[in-house]
């Protein structure tokens, strides 16, 4: 076990959480789960070309969702789905990226979620950005970008830290720590003692909170979103976690990490530990959790469902959106495509447009 | 309007290139609430150029402000502004000094709008100082346009006359697309009189400057001048080159430019930036594949060279000049062997 | 050695691309102690295409090792290690990737050696798996080699085969000059019959890959295949296509493509990178400026569109392919319009 | 005052140093100080179009070059003229670059100094690799890097202290905070308490010291140094310290910050203060420190004199060494300028290298 993970948490679990947010996190958590699930599924089915699972990362993807406000931003990766899911995006939706239908399967506008993001530590910046101008306008949301323990090593990471403590911009960089980047371990990404040891070297707030500890993580992105719409800057909240699975179904993680540091994790699975802790101080019971059960149930059945209908993916879609006015040449490049698809292929460029050589017979 | 149509500007006071941009942004900030500049030493200093003076001033902190010298910051903070609802106009202090926003320019910039499929535009406009001629050292004189170019998604502009600085930035703020805005540093100090403000037309244009019959010359940012200047040389020896400017790099208007070479039939594309990959190879080529019957003579190329910009004291033999123009004019096969004077 | 002629490669044992570069990666190892290799996850896990299995385990932490996740710092070390005598040998995880580490790469690992006079040359290769054809989601499948060939002093190869794959990378290893060494993901599982080691002879020059009489097709890294495929189609139809792969992109071998254009008198570019401003824009200018007056018929180009790469499940419609280039060579003007069969 | 500079110092000046060190300190910033004025005054002559001057960071430029071996290896930035001639490179040498004549005007190797590096914080990689390379062949080299506080804004600083401390790599990063990044001052560059404050988020020793003190920053610079070549890793140190000059000579800091602030640092001259140290303790004498300041003329002089002789720059080198071996392409451009250059311009490419158009007369 590393330095960082036996450093201790300085954000510690809460003593008592409001009944309905601990259901709500419990209910989110175990949709999550069953939702990872039904996608790993797929990719063994091979109906799903590639899936990045959170298992094990719940209470990161769940808590900090339901930590903010509606009108909040949330800024996430392609670890994100199960926080997208939470967010009440459709889980179809947020698997067309990894279906390869299209680049971004929802609105972002209307979620207030930005894409998933695949340029590592990137998103840090976009959310400074936004939360910053949101500031300047009195608009008091909060942007929360996710990272991972790797991407913090990017120079992006750090720009983004600081341009937000700087400008004192309401933001909450959430890294999930899940001790890896694909293959590399935390102990080869940073010598610091603690990721939320950064914090101070930009001048922001940074706690450690236990990863996979859902209370925990809620009462540390809530304090962290309330100091970022006070005024107070950004925070840095490290949540130690795992990552269950491979890093994507492509990978072998049998390359680098032993068995037994997984069995070791399986023990501190979120979302077992979360139902143990309700069921114990009541405020779950049987019946409510085999009517989450239930819903969970339901969720895999819709999804496995929606994924019968072919995806719609539309050639003609790339020409599209490349600018709001396509160009002269982009439009002939679609109309040749168009034409192609529709059999024309006879030599003449399918939208009429001719080379000079054609126009004329020699020189 | 039609193709190369470029209304005139109207005659005013004489101005500075440098000064139509900060009228520009200053016009462009008084127009709309949502637009903001920022970026490395532009709100206190005023920018480095002078482009941004008196900006804070006028419209405070908020509205223009220094940012932690960071450029890939001021690219992604520019892009998550722009998701808010802003119009950013940032500043890159010299071209070199972009690459470190490489990545957000390429892999998010360019792609937003086709990422979300029209629901996350990026109305965002990045000002770049670029080429040389100033004597400024390693790195201060980069003509970076043809990575810009070759990235789908991003417009890319370069004007080469005052009247053009003010109005297509102008265009470019207003644009809904993000808008590379390459600000030829060798002219900066170069006065018109221009009645501000002024509108040159739609960003995507090209013009003639001057009308020839003989040959074309095609032309963009710094090297305008410089293909004037030639074409002026070549009519004291009796050959009358037409000049077109570019204006924009991206999209790229093929119709005025073909034209020209259709009546012409010669052509030679003149850029500061290095010629192999460059953004003369895309104009050669497209001209060729659209023109290739009238052609004379191969389009040839004047460029600089295929060589990392080279130290002040020999940059002007770096820099194509008039006697290069001349002499690649020259080599486009005229009926008695005609050259013009070198 | 003369232009365009590259050694057979001798038959041997089959082996996949991908395989071809670990052996000479190993090899390299073995041959230099100075070679060290290192990116991310390319030590313990062996890189994500496996090209680097096995590298740590033989040659130890201090020839391969995993570094922490940053790009620049990749590349930036990179720099440092060359200085300090080693040949580094990098890699970028994916081709959207080497982003982040833009300005490295252009402000110095171009311009060491012109810097320094030659006194602190890089010898350093950076291995850039590009291109798409994979199903990789958004950022894993561009094809970025034309911001490196328009950025002097890098030398930019692009090997098609198995046996290119293995020689070049030596080659690239060996050469006293920064090589951007881009590996075509598609074609990593291609398995052909090689002997290895195997020497393909030195950077630079262009090979054909079929001969031809009637046009030439211009191509590189994974448009290889395609550009042989669409020879043998159009071969079934009685129209004989030359294949050249360019192997090299910078410098770029003209003698070999231009000797083969004025032969058959009509060329076709075929790549997958974006056209404007492409790889092939270069290719085309050059080939015409050199062979004008044997050109039947402009230098047409076939590529990937000018938009972002699309989504997996489109990006058949965007790769260029056989049909797409027989139709190019459909409009190469023939003298009773004859077309090649779509 | 930000509350940046009330920090305390966390190395602070030490109670005593060998003798000659101190005058070893003495007399390479009294020449460094002739050796600046002397450049801003060609500025002035406009007889060197840029310099930017280090005039009241003295004892950053010259304690850290003293406190190495002539086997380490410095990287410097624009900013170290005076660190550079401390390292005993000529002053016309070390001007070469913003005389415009050659991109670096000295042998790197032989001064194992990098050239004079422009792009902010990228020179703190280069360190970062050539120390980390060293340390594997077991070569005890340490890699300075001066950087500037502005600069610790950039992704590349990050990435630097966070390789070198992850792989152990012998590295001083020396971060001359002297206030501003041309115009932007500390303040907008970090909220961080102090720039040193950033070594924990690497688990990177950190220090912060007096950079107007020259015995400080030699301690400070030699213990880091120590440390790194005992296999300790990094160290960033913070030297606090002041531009007396305008960024350049093409700056305007009117603009940007009060004449007041410049005369109280002027009262903090690190040059006059280590004189009075010295005269007060003994180790200097008015006759020694005559000596010093005759020697500094010398220095004026010989520069001066060297301006004399204009720059040797040759066109045709642009072209020689792009690569080890010119490629056909640039062979015929290097010919085409030789050409022109020798007032060939007669329609024909210098070398003879023709277009098809020209070999053959129409298809
Ligand atoms: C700039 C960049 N470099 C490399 C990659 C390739 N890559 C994808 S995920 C990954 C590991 C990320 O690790 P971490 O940040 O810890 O996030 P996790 O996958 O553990 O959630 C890498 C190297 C990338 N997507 N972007
Ligand atoms: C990547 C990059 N961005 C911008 C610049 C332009 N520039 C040159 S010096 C400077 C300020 C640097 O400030 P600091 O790091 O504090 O060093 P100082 O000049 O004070 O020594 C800027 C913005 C540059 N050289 N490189
Ligand atoms: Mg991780
Ligand atoms: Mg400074």
């Amino acid at each position: 076990m590393t330095a960082v993970l036996d450093a201790p948490m300085t954000a510690p679990a809460p003593a008592g959480l409001p009944r309905e947010t601990a259901l709500a996190l419990y209910r989110a958590m175990v949709l999550g789960r069953a939702f990872d699930t039904t996608a790993t599924t797929f990719t063994r089915q091979g109906r799903l070309a590639v899936y990045p699972s959170s298992r094990g990362q719940e209470a990161c993807q769940v808590a900090p969702v339901l930590a903010l406000r509606p009108t909040d931003w949330v800024f996430p990766t392609y670890r994100e789905s199960v926080a997208l899911l939470t967010r009440g995006i459709a889980p179809v939706e947020v698997l067309t990226l990894f279906r390869g239908d299209r680049h971004c399967g929802y609105d972002p506008r209307a979620h207030r979620a930005a894409p998933q993001c695949t340029p590592l530590a990137t998103q840090c910046l976009h959310a400074a950005g936004l939360a910053d101008a949101a500031r300047t306008a009195g608009d008091d949301l909060v942007a929360l970008a996710f990272v991972g323990d790797g991407a913090t090593s990017e120079g992006d990471f750090h720009e983004a830290v600081n341009y937000a403590a700087v400008r004192r911009a309401p933001v909450v960089f959430l890294v999930q720590n899940n001790q890896y980047a694909i293959s590399v371990p935390l102990a080869k990404q940073t010598a610091a003692r603690t990721l939320a040891d950064k914090a101070a070297g930009y001048g922001a707030a940074g706690v450690r909170v236990d990863g996979n500890d859902a209370p925990a993580v809620h009462r540390a992105v809530a304090e962290a979103a309330e100091r970022a719409r006070a005024g107070g800057g950004p925070t840095l909240v490290e949540a130690v976690t795992y990552r269950m699975e491979a890093h994507t179904n492509a990978d072998d993680d049998t390359r680098y990490r032993p068995r037994e540091e997984i069995a070791s994790w399986a023990r501190k699975d979120p979302v077992a530990r979360l139902e143990r802790l309700l069921l114990a101080d009541g405020t779950l019971d049987e019946a409510a959790a085999a009517a989450v059960a239930d819903e969970a149930d339901g969720l895999s059945r819709t999804l496995r469902r929606d994924f019968e209908t072919p995806p719609t993916c539309d050639p003609a879609e790339m020409f599209r959106h490349v600018y709001r006015h396509p160009p002269h040449r982009l439009r002939a490049q679609a109309a040749a495509l168009a034409g192609e698809l529709a059999g024309a292929g006879d030599g003449e460029r399918a939208d009429g447009e001719q080379t000079d050589g054609e126009q004329e017979e020699g020189s | 309007m039609t193709a190369g149509t470029v209304s005139a500007a109207p005659r005013g006071a004489a101005v500075t290139l440098a000064g139509a941009l900060n009228s520009a942004l200053r016009d462009a900030l008084r127009a709309d609430d949502d637009v903001v500049v920022f970026g490395e030493d532009v709100a206190v200093l005023g920018g480095v150029f002078r482009v941004t003076d008196g900006l804070a001033r006028e419209f405070g902190d908020d509205r223009c402000f220094d940012t932690p010298l960071a450029e890939s910051a001021i690219v992604g903070t520019a892009i998550g502004m722009a998701m808010y609802g802003r119009r950013p106009v940032i500043e890159m202090q010299f071209d070199a000094f972009a690459y470190p926003a490489f990545e957000q320019l390429v892999s998010h910039v360019a792609k937003f709008r086709a990422r979300t499929r029209g629901a996350l535009p990026l109305p965002l406009t990045v000002r770049i100082p670029y080429g040389g001629g100033i004597g400024g050292v390693e790195h201060h004189s980069d003509s970076s346009e043809v990575y810009y170019m070759a990235t789908p998604g991003l417009t890319v502009v370069a004007p080469a006359t005052v009247a053009d600085a003010y109005s297509m930035l102008r265009r470019s703020i207003e644009s809904d697309d993000p808008v590379i805005f390459l600000e030829p540093k060798r002219l900066y100090w170069q006065k018109e009189s221009v009645g501000l403000p002024v509108d040159t037309g739609p960003l995507g244009w090209a013009a003639v400057r001057r009308s020839g019959t003989d040959a074309t010359l095609i032309a963009h940012g710094p090297a305008v001048p410089v293909a004037l200047q030639a074409a002026e040389a070549a009519a004291a020896d009796g050959l009358s080159l037409e000049v077109v400017d570019l204006r924009t790099l991206a999209p790229f208007d093929e119709e005025t430019v073909c034209a020209s070479v259709r009546r012409t039939g010669r052509a030679v594309v003149v850029h500061e930036a290095h010629g192999f990959a460059g953004p003369g190879a895309e104009v050669a080529a497209t001209v060729t594949e659209r023109c290739f019957y009238h052609l004379e003579a191969p389009v040839l190329r004047v460029t600089g060279y295929d060589v990392p910009y080279p130290p002040p004291l020999v940059e002007r033999h770096y820099l194509p000049g008039v006697a290069r123009i001349l002499d690649a004019v020259g080599r486009l096969e005229w009926p008695a062997r005609r050259t013009a004077a070198a």
